[in-house]
């Protein structure tokens, strides 16, 4: 498949599905559940594909397909995957598959929902595989609307109403990447100057950025941490996550808490730390503070809460404040941890997300206080809820374990005390995760749910799918750390070079 | 004496006179144009300013200008302005040319840019005498118009014709029951 | 001895003259018929600007001469919509006092 | 033969999670087949464990240079985690111990869970739990270790909460779960401050760089590393103050008490700690710790023992106090004694509660004591049998319990730990009276007419038969005038005392005491009027053992309290100040300017014309009256 622009190609599939879509008659829904799904396969399947066939030993950006574009902003369709954005990919795509599974069972104009679906998953790949910051940043925009539709559509009110909850998601992102517009402009402007022409590639911008002065990088940081923060949700900008999951169906929660999210980590992480490295260490303990705080903020408040997905929700807040603090950590083994947990959490959230789909599917609740004893009447779904709520609290053997460990050796290292704080997250997350699964799936099953039926048939491919990566990641997590290993120390050798010049003092 | 008068009459420069008559006329009936309370007179007082303009374009050498001056605006915009005055039916058309509450704003505003407008004018230099003005200048507009500014011109022409369009198209008598 | 002249200057100035005088009558006049008055004044106080300038500085070029038929034409044009649309907001509103039309807002 | 066991030791834990795959994804539907699985799996490893501690024990260069063959997990720049066997004789011991007692065990289950609808499932998680069992006992880094660790509680969650319907199973699975979690905080903290400073968690390399560790770190530290790892095994073996969930976990089938009680999951922290004795051995405030939990915890647990009336709950008290007993021995530095004790300990205990086991089955889970009695007679071989356990526990000779327990003795004797050694012959005092207080009420005595036992099949009787055999000459391999035991499993150099005879039968003196006493009160007298009036006279003492020392209800509160209050606190304060006060606040400034603003929006063209009219003003008088340059800037003009 040499020469073969297999990225692009990828990013493409689930686009012609959407354009299929157009085509087809609203009411054949199966037909187009199908289309969606052979659209999302074939990203899923190309990008295994990818991932195995990618040469860790040889490391560095693969697959690369590089056209001009906009020669004056010296933009490239420039589309390339290294160690850190490959995992992501893969992510994306078995999330995105995973997810037309799980919305099966939506009646309410389906070819619109499922377009804008296929639309959502090409955005959020887009953002990974992208090299170029314009690319990247078109992605990003590219994803935001679909999501608020889907939110305000076919969301569900709870304690917030899904308007509210649509509109909380959508303009914190806009918000966010408001600020980081700023940031990447006046980077772009300042790298143009140091390069002697524009250029949008990262490879150049990294070296353009490590020759601006410490200052520059300061400041410039500042403003994309901000802005992937509150993607990343960040405390104390986190609120808009426990609020849009609940409001969002289940495709939009799984793909947001599962990929979407980590588009801030991942932009912290290739873009912010790669390009800014000395702003990266001026404000990594900070990362690490905030990161805690939020690993132990929002695994209280997830105790507190009685809805299944505030519960997740909450969850993932606080499974991002270990990234922050693994990004914090300014080493090679923090920043594998953060880009193996981001996958971890990924696969985890988006089981669980679909799990607390179909539960409340079937039982139009999400009320904890109104559920007990699911495991007797649908056991599969149990199994799935189980797995999920284990992964979550870092289970040993499950694919979350290994890169929360690595995370911890690599705070505790730098960090001492704070990191035993955030370690501590892992006593907590235990409680709530448990507790949520004892108090649904256990003790005396109750008759208004003896007519469930389990899961079946399509229901069960994100069980499949999610639930085998969440095992063999668990077993083998070389297969993990070998890719996430190859990109990451390419990376901090650059930044660690970067900071030993310790930027231009002008 | 008459030696003298002669003297006097060759050395006034005629165009000077006219213009400065002229320039009176156009300011103080624009004054009035503005300032009478009814509409009517308004519009009589703007007729004299324009006819005062083509003046004023003449002394400019731009006689086909000043026709066109005329023949437009005096002729035909201040006949349409005054069809419109009666298809809006006034009871007392004594008060019909009002101010509203902005007037010493609208007065400042307007002094400031005319105060700028003057004060910047001084700043153009050009060749101190006017160079000689070619003879026959309808003949150079004709040619010019229907050469090098034609498609201008033909542009122009599109504009009339699309402006009367949304003219009567606006001004047609809407149904009764659009009425309220 | 009287020396009375002109230049450049002094049309210039008119035309400024004329064109405050319009703009004060569009800032404060009631009637939208005579704010439409007004703005034509202030399009004749930019036709003298025009055809000053092709007089004194390209007398040859008559560019001057042909953009002030332009601007006539576009104010013809100007003022026949224009009063179409007074008559239309006449119709509906039995007014022409622009004080009343706030639609704008909001 | 030997030869391929000790170097494929990996299919010790391997066949069992094995036959969890299978049972789980090919033969669930069918019973009894799905049992087969589970203890041909499990048998077939027992053999392989057998082979392999044939070859260790047959080889003395091991107990110098175990045998290790491990395999890169995952690799990064700085964190390198090997998985691997270490064969040694501890570990061959524990393996081939587990996989007997397991065996025994799962045999004894096919007939115990008759009938149970969830007969599979529950043999796929016996087979999980003895694989990661396995794997905790084969490990050869400590990650693999936790990793196993973390598994066995895993597997302990499922089978506590087996009967999931009940909502006490469902809360002390929980509750095993999370009291584990808190205790695992501070072994993994552990374990990252050893991977950080020493730079491997392998066993080996450890042994070799902690006994040189000022190169890497100061004694403080290091005693801080030790006694974060100490907090895993308090944790898991039950040890005060975190034992509270070990008696729930009765909850679960017996069985599964049974496996959790005796073979693996609570000897899994002495096993740890016995791995790890290196660390602990250079650090002797961690040491002295160590040995007065293990103390305290003996002689706690039993008096609490003393007053239960739920049979498995006895017997769960009375595991707390051995493992107790074994934390002892470690803290004293004698791996030697502490693995004897976890080897005749895993025999008797499981023997007893799989005779608790049968007799609720054949009772249909009546479990108090008080209302059982003759049982011995309708249930001869339960009952013989659960004699030999008791005979054994309590400390008879020459049955297993009193040579290990002997052992323990002696080394706390040895030693110099007087306090310590009095405790411990405290406990064996006690522990010889609460159990032989349970053993008169339920199997002698008089009959209780609305009982109707029976004896229990023959899938059920063998494995007491076999475990009791054990349980009878287990010790025998480590008697002092005949010290194999000592020989093979120590640390440091082998150990061995003379028999000391006072000692000895002081011990036993204790122990016929101990049984003496339950005799009086609760055999001879009928009427147990003596018992009545004991417990009426000590009646503060007997409510405070019976209630466990209100330790539940406290940490009960505390969780309550604290936790659920912290958390109640954070979510307020995440809906109204983060949300309410920022996030909905800027919002509403944002509202609000607007509001302000949209007064200005008149609606009034002249108004508009005037304001453009004016900044056509500003804008004309900048352009006219400054620099050029200055405009240009201002315009944003380049160059």
């Amino acid at each position: 498949m040499n020469g073969f622009p297999v990225l692009t190609t990828i990013l493409l599939a689930p686009v012609a599905a959407a354009l299929i879509m157009t085509f087809i008659p609203r009411n054949e829904s199966k037909l187009i559940k199908c289309i969606a799904a052979v659209g999302t396969f074939v990203s899923m399947a190309l990008s295994l594909y990818v991932y195995f066939s990618y040469d860790t030993a040889l490391g560095g950006l693969q697959f690369a397909e590089k056209i001009p574009w906009i020669r004056d902003l010296g933009v490239n369709w420039f589309l390339a995957v290294d160690g850190i954005s490959l995992p992501m990919l893969l992510l994306t795509n078995l999330i995105g598959f995973s997810a037309v599974f799980a919305s099966w069972n939506v009646d309410n104009r389906p070819r619109e929902f499922f377009i804008l679906l296929c639309l959502l998953i090409t955005g959020v790949m887009g953002t990974f595989v992208a090299h170029d910051l314009f690319i990247f940043l078109l992605f990003y925009e590219v994803v935001v609307i679909p999501i608020y539709i889907l939110v305000i559509i076919w969301g569900s009110s709870k304690r917030v109403t899904k308007e509210y909850a649509g509109m909380k998601l959508t303009i914190y992102l806009l918000i966010g990447s408001a600020f980081l517009l700023v940031g990447v402009i006046a980077f772009f402007v300042k790298a143009a100057g140091v390069l002697g022409q524009p250029n949008m590639s990262f490879t150049a911008l990294a070296e353009a950025g490590k020759q601006l002065s410490a200052f520059d990088q300061t400041w410039l940081f500042a403003l994309m941490l901000f802005g992937f923060g509150s993607l990343v949700s960040m405390w104390p900008f986190h609120s808009w996550s426990p609020d849009g999951y609940a409001g969002a169906p289940t495709a939009v929660s799984m793909i947001h808490a599962g990929v979407l999210k980590k588009i801030g980590g991942y932009g912290l992480v290739k873009i912010a730390l790669y390009m800014l490295p000395v702003g990266a260490k001026f404000w990594a303990p900070y990362m690490a503070v905030l990161g805690v705080a939020g690993v132990t903020y929002a695994a209280f408040a997830a105790l507190a809460q009685k809805d299944l997905k505030y519960i997740v929700g909450y969850s993932s807040v606080s499974h991002m404040g270990y990234v922050m603090l693994a990004i914090g950590s300014f080493s090679v083994i923090g920043i594998n941890g953060a880009v193996a947990n981001m996958f971890a959490h990924g696969v985890m959230a988006a089981l669980f997300f679909s799990t607390v789909g179909f539960i409340y599917e079937k039982t139009h609740t999400r009320w904890i206080p109104d559920l007990g004893g699911l495991a007797r009447q649908v056991p599969r779904l149990a199994v799935a809820f189980m797995l999920a709520a284990l992964a979550s609290l870092g289970l040993p053997g499950l694919i979350s374990f290994i890169p929360e460990f690595t995370i911890f050796v690599a705070s505790f290292k730098v960090y001492g005390g704070l990191a035993v704080i955030g370690i501590a997250g892992i006593i907590l997350t235990a409680l709530y995760a448990l507790r949520a699964g004892a108090n649904t799936l256990f003790g005396p099953p109750r008759e208004e749910y003896d007519h469930l039926e389990d899961i079946r048939g399509p229901e069960m491919v994100p069980l499949v799918v999610l639930g085998t990566v969440l095992v063999v990641g668990g077993i083998l997590p070389s297969l993990l750390f070998d890719m996430v290993n190859s990109g990451a120390a390419t990376l901090m050798t650059h930044v660690e070079s970067a900071v030993k010049l310790g930027g231009v003092f002008k | 004496m008459i030696d003298f008068t002669l003297t006097l009459l060759n050395s006034i420069s005629w165009v000077a006179v006219a213009f400065h008559t002229l320039a009176a006329v156009v300011c103080i009936s624009a004054l009035l144009v503005v300032l009478v309370r009814n509409i009517v007179h308004a519009v009589l007082w703007l007729a004299v300013c324009f006819v005062s303009l083509a003046g004023v374009f003449m002394t400019l050498d731009a006689a086909f200008i000043a026709a066109v001056q005329i023949l437009v605006y005096a002729g035909a915009v201040c006949i349409m302005v005054v069809f419109a005055i009666m298809l809006i039916r006034r009871g007392n058309m004594g008060e019909t040319n009002l101010f509203n509450k902005q007037v010493w704003a609208g007065g400042g505003v307007a002094v400031l840019v005319t105060v700028l407008g003057g004060f910047l004018s001084f700043r153009i230099r050009y060749a101190g005498s006017a160079p000689a003005v070619p003879e026959n200048t309808v003949d150079h507009i004709a040619t010019l118009l229907l050469s090098k500014y034609v498609i201008p011109f033909e542009v122009a022409a599109l504009l009339l014709l699309v402006a009367l369009v949304g003219a009567i198209f606006l001004a047609k008598e809407v149904k009764a029951d659009a009425d309220s | 001895m009287l020396t009375l002249s002109v230049s450049l200057h002094h049309y210039l100035i008119l035309a400024a003259v004329l064109f405050g005088i319009g703009l004060f009558g569009v800032l404060t006049k009631r009637n939208a018929v005579a704010v439409l008055i007004c703005i034509e004044l202030m399009l004749n106080a930019i036709n003298i600007n025009l055809l000053a300038f092709n007089k004194y500085i390209t007398p040859n070029d008559f560019i001057g001469q042909i953009f002030s038929i332009f601007v006539i034409t576009v104010a013809a044009a100007e003022v026949g919509v224009g009063l179409a649309i007074v008559i239309a907001i006449y119709r509906n509103k039995l007014s022409v006092n622009l004080d009343e039309f706030d639609w704008l807002k909001w | 033969m030997v030869e391929f066991a000790m170097h494929n030791a990996w299919l010790v834990p391997l066949l069992p999670a094995l036959s969890f795959l299978i049972i789980i994804f090919l033969t669930k539907p069918w019973k009894k087949l799905s049992a087969l699985v589970c203890v041909a799996g499990m048998v077939l490893s027992c053999v392989i464990a057998t082979l392999a501690a044939y070859g260790v024990f047959t080889n003395h260069e091991f107990t110098e240079k175990p045998l290790v063959y491990s395999v890169r997990w995952f690799s990064m720049a700085g964190l390198n985690i090997d998985v691997g066997v270490q064969l040694d004789p501890t570990s061959a011991m524990m393996m081939f111990m587990v996989t007997l007692v397991a065996s025994l065990i799962f045999i004894y289950a096919t007939g115990y869970m008759e009938g149970d609808p969830g007969y599979s499932v529950f043999f796929s998680y016996l087979s999980l739990f003895g694989a990661s069992m396995l794997l905790l006992v084969v490990s050869s880094n400590l990650l693999q270790m936790f990793v196993a660790w973390e598994l066995v509680g895993l597997c302990s969650y499922l089978l506590i909460g087996f009967y999931s319907h009940k909502i006490s199973a469902r809360e002390a699975a929980k509750k095993a779960f999370i009291t584990c979690r808190v205790a695992d905080f501070g072994l993994l903290l552990g374990l990252l401050s050893l991977q950080i400073v020493f730079g491997t968690l392998n066993l080996t390399e450890l042994a070799e760089k902690i006994s040189h560790f000022e190169q890497y770190t100061t004694m403080g530290i290091l005693t801080l590393i030790a006694l974060l790892v100490f907090a895993g095994p308090i944790g898991k073996s039950g040890q005060f103050p975190l034992h509270v969930w070990l008696p729930d976990a009765m909850e679960g089938p017996t069985p599964v008490s049974a496996l959790i009680h005796a073979a693996t999951m609570v000897v899994a922290g002495v096993y740890l700690v016995g791995r790890t004795l290196f660390l602990f051995h250079e650090v002797p405030t961690a040491m002295e710790l160590v040995a007065v939990t293990g103390g305290f915890t003996a002689l706690f647990a039993a008096s609490i023992a003393i007053t239960q009336r739920e049979i498995k709950r006895i017997l769960a008290y009375s595991t707390v106090s051995q493992i107790g007993y074994m934390m002892l021995a470690l803290g004293l530095g004698s791996l030697t004694a502490s693995m004897f004790h976890l080897w005749t300990h895993a025999f008797f205990k499981a023997l007893m509660f799989l005779c608790a086991g049968s007799v609720l089955h054949a009772l249909h889970h009546k479990a108090d004591v008080w209302e059982m009695g003759g049982l011995i007679k309708k249930m001869p071989i339960t009952g013989w049998t659960f004699v030999v356990g008791g005979l054994a526990i309590a400390g008879v000779p020459p049955f297993a319990g009193f040579w290990s327990k002997d052992e323990i003795l002696l080394a706390a004797f040895d030693t110099g730990h007087y306090v310590l050694f009095g405790m411990a012959a405290l406990t064996a005092f006690m522990t010889a009276f609460y159990m032989w207080r349970l053993i008169f009420l339920a199997l002698f005595g008089d009959e209780k007419p609305e009982n109707h036992p029976h004896e229990s099949p023959l899938n059920m009787t063998l494995p007491l038969i076999a475990l009791a055999v054990l349980s009878a000459v287990g010790g025998l391999v480590g008697t002092p005038w005949a010290p194999f035991w000592q020989e093979w499993i120590f640390f440091g150099h082998p150990h061995h005392a003379d028999p000391n005879y006072l000692i000895m039968i002081g011990s036993v003196v204790l122990a016929l005491a101990g049984i003496y006493l339950a005799y009086n009160l609760y055999c001879a007298d009928k009427t147990r009027a003596k018992a009545h009036a004991l417990a009426e006279r000590y009646r503060f003492f007997w409510t405070v053992s019976y209630n466990k020392y209100y330790i539940d209800e406290i940490y009960l509160w505390f969780n309550h309290t604290f936790i659920d209050g912290a958390a109640r606190l954070f979510y307020l304060f995440d809906i109204y100040v983060v949300d309410g006060v920022f996030v909905n606040g800027i919002a509403a400034i944002t509202r609000l300017s607007g509001e302000g603003l949209r007064v200005t929006q008149t609606g009034r063209l002249q108004n508009y014309a005037l304001v453009f009219f004016l900044g056509v003003l500003a804008v004309a008088v900048v352009l006219a009256f400054t620099d050029p340059s200055t405009a240009a800037g201002l315009t944003g003009g380049v160059k």
